[in-house]
């Protein structure tokens, strides 16, 4: 599907904001991903694949936003978009984070969809590393419109202070936002991990159920999985992969299934998994 | 007069000429959403072997100059889980399938081909002997004349479905294998599978495929492709199913034009879901610019003078 | 300490191991506008036969999808002109010359590898046994495992200039061409040679070469130039100098840690002709970065757990 | 080189002029041309080869204008530069076209420098076909600047109105200025050659000594030999052909030479010919 670029702009250091108007409007559950084709003109064949970004949230105009950081010609490519210009996009794709956990406290539904067991939460816990944070204010905007008020408390980890990103919208819509920086440059110096960690050794997903939702480097997940291992705590991780298609095909996109049985496709059967299900 | 594409490969007749290429369609659920399966000719699905199998561990697939490397490993759900689970899907649509098999053993290969007889719904088999990514699944047979000709013959008598052998790029003379196959009686082939390739990360100092090596696709390699089919069309009579790096309309037409009586899509799958169904619409529409009724008028047409 | 990049292959020291590739940048001249060769590892001509030769007829080039087709079809001016007219200009630059040689007949390339015993300013000898363009000057040599033995122990016998033998990608297994040109004698290999391609003018329904088909170059087939430096790596001892689609020093890096000694830049030349250049800083600043001192120590060092 | 865009703008239907500037001033004669790598980004290698464009002219500040038309995906890629963007490119290359053999009238230099032959002009044709109209104004302009009062007529063809470039510019400096178009909309209905042809017919390249400066489609300049054959006549061609690196290094140019001993490049030895030398 053609979209027109409705603005393309720096937000800080690497990172960029892009709007794009789909052709007709599309549904979103937070968490889901879109391709988009980079490539500078439909002819050319370099950037070959097109690239996976979250749904950084909706517009009512039903405009879709994404943010993404430069990393490679793909990324380079899509920040010298400009109003206007288009772009091939496809989605949205893939099973976003599972909102039915968290009932309203008013609702009498309490079972979960998944596996049968109750997923309730008193607590919800955001955990994002970098350009992870993507999906979560859309999550979190989700969470509230449910009508739920459970306590969000939310993590966010960078390198530095240049790539916290949404510091301000988190705070207005989260109950806590704790930052960190391997460089100490803002919030706490170290790994985001290691605040989870401390987090969860004073008491949180102790007595309290708790559902973490996580976003980031694989190895930022698999610590989180590590840390919340225990029954309590549901942790649903989104997964990042090398895509060619993003819908099925290519069978490129795998991780392992906890239970040696095979794998998973991240984009068919993820990108959001719950811990329990996968081996990162 | 209405401009006719419909064609005739191996026995089996087509709407049009344009097929989605083996793996990268999986068995037609995904890519259904995207690409209404009633207009292309055939798909060819993912290779299917005796048994089920996983495929290989990640990473998969990496994206090089205008083409990708995969090492996918033929993962397959099992001939008998495909004929119940997948067949009956397939069947709703009013297109062909050809189903792709392959084996560790030339027995695994007569075996599979076996079960497909009398199954309704399946039009013809793809034999692959020519997958770079698997040691059992292939490539052993496909570049080795002799293993070739054992392939084909043990195929050949297991079933009474038109069989298509694709065919390796990786060899000397393509030539040469494509005659034994066509001794051996052989219905079409398949021209070409993946160039074997290889990326190392300049960061870990460890190739970018889990793998190690892993088969070159798209636009990268249609010039080889091309050149292989054009060879191929001038050493057989049967017909040839062209690909590798087909991602317009105008690239089939040069497959065409190099003798090939049909081509299959498959990269451009990944980067457009519904590329077939342009293709197939650019087909037309450069038919009917030229004033040419059939498809047949432009296969084999290329202007050479030796 | 100074990061060092220096090296020495089949008994060549070189100041660094970025070579300009044969074909690619003539004799010399044209690209010293542009590229001083006194900063190149060494410059590897134009081929050259005994007689002097035109050339295919045009179109000799086209453009693929990140690579190039090409038929230049070898013309050369001669051994004897050369020796005369070009060596003195190329002896003027503080760098090493190896001469491309190719014949019609085995006698050929004996004959015209003796004419440069004892030229000065000649410093090895790069035998090609894998043009793809032209009847006489190569290919069937080089895919032709005692065609090559044949043309290896003929060079080898009739120079005493260390001798490289290019290798053609267009093989099933160019490891067992590899192990026959080391078993012959030969100090060093050149990998690869262009992958033989086609494409077609949908217009004209004409080949868009001339010569029908080319050899393919560029960034398209470097996996395949990848992988071939792999294999040949891990199959003989001699050195082995990589090329195909190298562009960046990152590129360039990738073929060092398959286990090439040296890499020689083609297609890249004709994008930026001073690419030679801006690889070898790359190179030191790649090295420097990791705190390595020695080109070697990334030589062969890709990981890979089989 | 890298150079920046200083504007970059649509003549009329698929035509465009763009304006760079080189870091550094180069002396340009008409005739030459540059080579452009209109790759979107440095790391991409689709297109991968650099595109050969005629020198339009050179403003005062040395800047480079070129005037092209969109016919493929590196024309395509071009058209959609704007200004501030950076383009690759090297340059001036080849040969011009050669201004020695229209002295001043007042010179005492009467002598050719091609073949020892005199090349004295007194009648200047110039031939140009759709885009081939490119040198053509900066090399009118150096034969005026040479002080020559040379009578100069152009013969301008194209399919139709639209491919006709640069008529007014050509008006103001030319002493005639003919237009032809294949489908009649603007000059005279037909072939450019036919109107040369007619021309000639009339006596000119007769008596006078007459050079004809020629550029356009292969057919065009083909054609143009053929009508200028006869020895009082000299015929300068400006070549296209593919062109890989356009310094000499490839030898994919190639154009028959004449006398049957081999070819020219088109970069190195051109693109501007003497009609006596080529075999098109
Ligand atoms: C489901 C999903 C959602 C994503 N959401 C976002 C998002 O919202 N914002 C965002 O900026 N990025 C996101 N990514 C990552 C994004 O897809 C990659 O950064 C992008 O594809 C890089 O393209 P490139 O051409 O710029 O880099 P390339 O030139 O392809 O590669 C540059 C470097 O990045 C690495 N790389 C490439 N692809 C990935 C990948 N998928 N994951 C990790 N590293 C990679 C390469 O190994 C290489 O080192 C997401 C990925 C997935 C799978
Ligand atoms: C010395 C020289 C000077 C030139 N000056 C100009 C100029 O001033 N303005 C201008 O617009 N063009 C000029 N050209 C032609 C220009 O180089 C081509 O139009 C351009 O390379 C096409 O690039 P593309 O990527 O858009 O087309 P491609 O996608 O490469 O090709 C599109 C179509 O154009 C044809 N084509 C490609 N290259 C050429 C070529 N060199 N000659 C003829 N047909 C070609 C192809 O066969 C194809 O049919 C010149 C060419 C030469 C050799
Ligand atoms: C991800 C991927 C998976 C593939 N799997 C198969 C397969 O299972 N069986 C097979 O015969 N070919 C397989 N192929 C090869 C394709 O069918 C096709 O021959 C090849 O990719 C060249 O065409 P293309 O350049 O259009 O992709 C696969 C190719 C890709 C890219
Ligand atoms: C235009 C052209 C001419 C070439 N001529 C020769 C040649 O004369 N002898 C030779 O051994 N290789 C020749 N080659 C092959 C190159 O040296 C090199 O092996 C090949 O192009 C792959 O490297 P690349 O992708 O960096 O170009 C030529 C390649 C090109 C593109
Ligand atoms: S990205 Fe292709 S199957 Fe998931
Ligand atoms: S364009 Fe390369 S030699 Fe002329």
């Amino acid at each position: 599907m053609k979209a027109r670029v409705f603005s393309n702009s720096c937000l800080q250091g690497t990172y960029y904001k892009l709007i794009f108007l789909p052709p007709v409007r599309v549904n979103i559950i937070p968490g889901q991903f879109v391709m988009i084709r980079v490539c500078a003109a439909d002819s050319l064949s370099d950037p070959l694949l097109s690239r996976p970004f979250s749904i950084h949230r909706q517009a009512l105009d039903g405009s879709i936003e994404i943010i993404y950081k430069v990393v490679g010609k793909g990324t380079d490519l899509l920040s010298h978009l400009r109003k206007g210009d288009y772009i091939e996009f496809l989605g949205p794709l893939g099973n976003g984070f599972p909102l039915m956990s968290i009932p309203p406290p008013s609702s009498p539904y309490k079972g979960g969809a998944r596996g049968g067991e109750s997923l309730f939460s008193d607590e919800v816990i955001i955990v994002a590393g970098g350009i992870g944070v993507a999906p979560m204010l859309s999550l979190i905007e989700a969470i509230r419109a449910s009508g739920a008020d459970n306590n969000i408390k939310v993590f966010l980890g960078g390198r530095g202070k240049e790539d916290l990103l949404c510091v301000d919208e988190l705070k207005k819509i989260a109950n806590e936002v704790v930052l960190t920086t391997n460089d100490g440059s803002a919030g706490i110096k170290g790994y985001v991990t290691d605040a989870l960690h401390t987090c969860l050794l004073n008491g949180h997903g102790q007595q309290t159920r708790t559902t973490v939702y996580s976003c980031g480097p694989t190895p930022m997940l698999k610590k989180i999985l590590e840390l919340t291992e225990h029954a309590s705590i549901n942790t649903y991780v989104s997964l990042e992969s090398v895509m060619a298609c993003g819908i099925g095909l290519c069978m490129g996109c795998v991780v392992k299934k906890k239970d040696n049985s095979g794998y998973f496709l991240v984009c068919r059967n993820g990108p959001v998994f719950d811990g329990k299900d996968i081996e990162v | 007069m209405k401009t006719d594409i419909s064609t005739n490969i191996a026995g089996i007749s087509l709407r049009n000429p344009v097929m989605l290429a083996s793996g990268t369609a999986g068995y037609g659920e995904d890519i259904s959403k995207y690409c209404d399966l009633n207009r292309v000719g055939a798909i060819i699905v993912k290779g299917i072997a005796l048994k089920p199998t996983n495929g290989n561990p990640p990473v998969r697939i990496c994206e090089t100059p205008s083409g990708m490397l995969n090492a996918i490993g033929l993962p397959n759900i099992g001939v008998d889980s495909f004929i119940k689970d997948k067949v009956p899907f397939l069947r709703k649509f009013d297109t062909r399938v050809i189903v792709n098999i392959f084996g560790s053993t030339i027995e695994d290969y007569g075996e599979v081909a076996s079960r497909f007889n009398g199954v309704e719904g399946v039009d013809g088999l793809e034999v692959n002997i020519s997958c770079p990514n698997v040691k059992e699944g292939g490539i052993a047979f496909g570049t080795d004349l002799e293993a070739t000709r054992l392939v084909v013959r043990t195929v050949r008598g297991s079933t009474t479905l038109p069989i298509i052998i694709k065919l390796s790029p990786n060899v000397t003379d393509i030539a040469s294998f494509a005659r034994v196959c066509e001794e051996e009686g052989a219905d079409a082939l398949s021209v070409i599978n993946t160039l074997l390739g290889m990326s190392i990360d300049t960061e870990t100092w460890r190739p970018r495929l889990g793998n190690i090596t892993g088969g070159l696709s798209g636009p990268a390699i249609r010039p080889v492709a091309l050149r292989m089919v054009w060879q191929v069309c001038n050493a057989v009579k049967i017909p040839v199913i062209g690909m590798g790096g087909i991602v317009t309309s105008n690239d089939a037409v040069e497959f065409f034009l190099a003798g090939a009586s049909g081509v299959a899509v498959g990269t451009a799958n990944f980067i457009n879901p519904a590329a077939s169904l342009e293709i197939i619409t650019g087909l037309m529409a450069y038919l009917e610019a030229r004033g040419l009724n059939n498809i047949t008028e432009i296969i084999g047409k290329v202007r050479v003078a030796f």
